[in-house]
């Protein structure tokens, strides 16, 4: 039969399915539910060092093919963070720390916090304004991403994974700091600049006008960093972006992917997301005699 | 999937102190007991119970900060935004149900009451603080043969909380199911009560909602969304839920106390 | 009753609903066919100096909300196409050209010879490989786009339109320098990179394997750029992407676009959707109050 | 919409030489004269009849460059990926019923035979340069009691072109539409052989495809996509096309004489 178990970086994970950062996981009960729920490791919300409230409403607009959020990355505080991880610390798959920054020293503190509190890895959101630029992302700016990486490196002994932005055309610069720095992961993509606009109410819908576009709408626009990334790097890539079934995970995979999260199919699928790519997946693997996923990793490209 | 729909506020009812009913066309089905998301434009977006469940649906608000009180100053012709109907709404079984609703739960208690749709099967109990704080009781009553009013103060009805009333009745009379809403302090008080006299309940429970779409996390007890596999939940599940009348989250997600 | 008229730059149109570039306009004959269903203005297919076939099929993949095309950019050369500009002289509507080149000078060279064709004005396809750099487009170079946009500029006297990638977290850049550099418009967006893969035959299926995606998919992401570029640049904008209906090109409108065009839509919805645009935006206006489209234009901002 | 399938060969047939039908399970509903955007990885994506029109469609491929000699080789259990179907087909109407095929153009035919199920209400008539290019002619006769062959060289039927038989089968026959598929230059003859003997007819045409759905232009005759408007012309359509039976495009888009 063949197996799903898959080792990302140092991380032994019994199926390459995660939970993405943002869904159902700002508290240990919601972490420990997704991971009951079949998913191969959980990422928590980015957690910062104070707490914030995030944006008035509306946070979310629901589109055909995906959401476009902004959210305004509302969470406890990196204090408040404590007693979450240590109730989740019964989750039966590892609990990777994400974490935003506005600068390398902010990022090294979190991922020692995260390193304390028993995290499987941290998950540098890079995605955060630019501190010292002019709110453009970190994640557009190579040495930027280098500092931080190098920092976080060696603040902590847990493995790094980066998440990148596909809002750039530098994404294999940034891709490439991110493993000369030595980071030991890189995960792609978060969400695509977007807004949605209402012609009755002639507005912006969102609270704060422009977000982020995530789900299937996105889907080809990650896949199609991913396998450029997999031309790139020789570190583990993990695909993010519209992965709602087993056919979006395949071709992740095969696009260069280790592995793959899952956020906004939680939304549109429900939670049994996790179970159902697992089992289509594995199905899929006998038909076409592959063993392991990492025969399947990558081979769009021979 | 549930998108986003302007719809243009067709009536506007002051219900007591501070408590307005909105009135507008959305042809969508509901169920009673779901909510939706409503958009004030430059405010906030807020989740509000349907309290009027035919074409010309309504929701009851009660002012309580800046979107309540945005809404409430609403006027005939003016525009919101809706999104839903979202979570899972009441099951009700055959047989007798008592209605138990403290402040505004009454506003998503009486869809259920009006959809049994027999003034015999329902009883209804309200609770308010005051005499002038009581809700919808004109409506509770084309609905109901059978309902009492508990004030805390006494200046209308009974003296005391929904929840005594509710004890005595489970004592003296059979019912199938009790469903309630209102403050969570009451709803925990009210499962006690139920399941002292050995009858199911479902409550109504609020949390801090964000996305509405079961996705962002924030309106989770115990691990559960509020937001899509509640608002409503049966005894046994309330049962199980620790953070059940002790915390809940705030924006941030950081637990508060209740 | 409301009017559909606008003015784009110097260009006035019936109405703001023009045929984006590549889509059903590689012949005059299908070109006046456009017209005469309804479009404001039409935009020929991007033509080079040479004849091209474009790749091998598969060229396109067919998506539940867009599409993802990689074309190779086919066109019958700039010589060949004198007799079909020629031909399209009895469109109702202005022909707007579209010229692709690799170097400043072709861009200028082209664009005299579209001038020389009747062109009503010519839009620069600034997504196509940069000569001096490693395949990466010119559109996200400012300084390659000034020099592209002043050359254009001072070789012919036709209105110049810019269009844009959005595959760049420089968009407001290069949006100034096209302003600068004194091109009359910028149209926003071309496609979005992206890539589909099969996961039985385990390849991407365009033959160029990366490809484009448009449709609804983009819209999101054309309506934030439109957005953002408003409130950056004084030039009218153009906004391109994912539109289908009335409430997309109003969107698009109040986001700042002064018109709007239509590429995936043509085939998405028919050669119908221009009037039904129309139709549709025409009865928003009188329901909502707005005479002219230019009185809709940004109102989003306010 | 129609979007990418992987299917398996489940059959392949030599039908004459060059000329292979390879058989698929693909259980989308088409009508006769509809076509499939065929892709053969790693080579090329091109259009092709659905020759049969089962949950078991075929297509029937002439070797004439890469793509189609590359699909000529396959074998069963090999995989190609299909979209479609796609175009107009053909619209038959109630009456009498003409075929007139030319080379590989019998393979979109048959099906329009099959389909009107009544062999005594279809003629058919097969023409081929030479008996050995001679296709499909078992399968004709099982969907027509009178079956009809020319060669240009008189190597079987009649010598001479299927034009000519048809001609003469318009002048002793009554029939209420001819249908047409063949080499552009054999479709042009026909239809004028029809407008002078008043008999409607649909032709279907081939041109340069490569999106299929009607979007990049490349298949446009006279301003009208062949792959979604056709590829199934009436004669009061075709009279209109300038460039039917004179020119077409190549892969640039550069007009060139047929
Ligand atoms: C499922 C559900 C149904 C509800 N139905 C009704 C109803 O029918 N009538 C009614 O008057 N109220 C209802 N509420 C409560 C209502 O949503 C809050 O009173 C409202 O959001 C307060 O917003 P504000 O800006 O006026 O006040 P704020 O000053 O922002 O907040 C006041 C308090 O309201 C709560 N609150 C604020 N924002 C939210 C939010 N997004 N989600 C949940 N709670 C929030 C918090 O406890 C907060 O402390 C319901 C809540 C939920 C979860
Ligand atoms: C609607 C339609 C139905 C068709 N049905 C059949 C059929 O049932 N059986 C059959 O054998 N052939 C059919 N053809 C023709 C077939 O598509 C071409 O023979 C094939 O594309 C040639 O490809 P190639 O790579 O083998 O040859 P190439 O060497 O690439 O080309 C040979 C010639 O084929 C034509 N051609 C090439 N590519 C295309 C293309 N993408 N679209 C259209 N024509 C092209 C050109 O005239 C070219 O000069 C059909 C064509 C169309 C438009
Ligand atoms: C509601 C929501 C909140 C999100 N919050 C975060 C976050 O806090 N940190 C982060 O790195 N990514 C965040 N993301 C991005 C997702 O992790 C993911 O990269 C993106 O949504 C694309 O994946 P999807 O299509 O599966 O949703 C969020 C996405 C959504 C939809
Ligand atoms: C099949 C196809 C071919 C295209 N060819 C061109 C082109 O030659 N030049 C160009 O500037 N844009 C080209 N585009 C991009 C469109 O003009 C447009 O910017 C993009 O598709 C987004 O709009 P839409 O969502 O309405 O299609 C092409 C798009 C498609 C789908
Ligand atoms: S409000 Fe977002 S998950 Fe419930
Ligand atoms: S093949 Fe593209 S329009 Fe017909």
């Amino acid at each position: 039969m063949s197996s799903l178990e898959v080792i990302v970086g140092s991380l032994a994970l019994r199926n390459p399915i995660m939970l993405a950062s943002g869904v159902m996981d700002e508290t240990a009960g919601s972490l420990i539910r997704v991971a009951r729920s079949g998913a191969g490791a959980v990422v928590t919300k980015s957690i910062g060092s104070e707490p914030r409230k995030g944006y008035p409403g509306p946070t979310l607009v629901e589109l055909d093919d995906g959401y476009i959020n902004a959210m305004g990355l509302p969470n406890p505080g990196i204090e408040a963070f404590a007693a979450e991880m240590h109730d989740a610390r019964s989750s039966p798959v590892p609990v990777i720390g994400s974490i935003f920054g506005s600068s390398p020293k902010e990022f090294s503190f979190l991922a020692s916090k995260m390193q304390d509190y028993g995290a499987a890895a941290v998950e540098l959101n890079l995605s955060c304004p630019h501190a010292k630029g002019y709110g453009m992302e970190i994640g557009v700016d190579p040495e930027m991403v280098s500092a931080v990486v190098k920092e976080v490196r060696s603040a902590c002994s847990l493995p790094v994974f980066a998440k990148l932005t596909p809002n750039t055309h530098r994404l294999m610069d940034v891709a490439k700091a991110v493993e000369a720095a030595g980071g030991d992961a890189v995960v792609a993509i978060n969400t695509v600049k977007a807004m949605a606009i209402s012609a009755e109410i002639r507005r912006p819908i969102l609270s704060n006008k422009g977000g982020g576009l995530s789900g299937p709408a996105i889907k080809p626009i990650g896949l199609r960093c991913v396998y450029d990334l997999h031309a790139e790097v020789n570190i583990p890539i993990i695909g993010v972006g519209g992965v709602e079934n087993w056919r979006d995970a395949v071709e992740y995979i095969m696009a260069g992917a280790s592995a793959v999260q899952v956020g906004s199919g939680v939304g549109r699928v429900g939670l049994e997301v996790f179970e159902s790519i697992c089992t289509g997946m594995r199905a899929f693997m006998e038909r076409e005699g592959f063993a392991t996923v990492s025969q399947m990793v990558g081979v769009a490209h021979e | 999937m549930s998108k986003l729909r302007i719809v243009t506020i067709t009536s506007v009812t002051k219900e007591a102190a501070g408590v307005t009913t909105l009135r507008f066309h959305d042809e969508t089905e509901a169920r009673p007991g779901q909510f939706y998301m409503i958009w004030m434009p430059n405010v906030d977006d807020i989740p509000m119970s349907i309290s009027y469940n035919t074409v010309e649906k309504g929701i009851t608000v009660k002012e309580v900060g800046d979107a309540t009180r945005a809404l409430c100053k609403l006027k005939v012709q003016d525009r919101i935004g809706v999104r839903g109907p979202f979570g899972n709404g009441f099951k009700i079984p055959k047989g007798k149900v008592l209605i138990a609703g403290g402040g505004t739960g009454m506003a998503s208690l009486l869809p259920a009451a009006e959809g049994i749709g027999d003034p015999g099967r329902v009883d209804v109990l309200i609770g308010a603080k005051t005499a002038s704080e009581l809700l919808l009781l004109e409506r509770a009553r084309r609905s109901s043969n059978e309902v009492h009013i508990s004030t805390d103060d006494g200046s209308m009805g009974k003296k005391g909380t929904v929840v005594e009333m509710v004890q005595k009745h489970l004592e003296s009379k059979r019912y199938d199911i009790v469903l309630g809403c209102g403050p969570e302090r009451m709803l925990s008080s009210l499962l006690k009560v139920c399941d002292k006299a050995s009858v199911e309940c479902q409550l109504s429970l609020e949390r801090y909602m964000k996305c509405g779409v079961g996705l962002c996390g924030s309106c989770v007890i115990d691990g559960v969304r509020v937001c899509t596999e509640g608002p409503v939940f049966s005894s046994a599940e309330l049962r199980k839920m620790k953070e059940f009348g002790s915390s809940k989250r705030d924006e941030c997600g950081c637990a508060v106390k209740l």
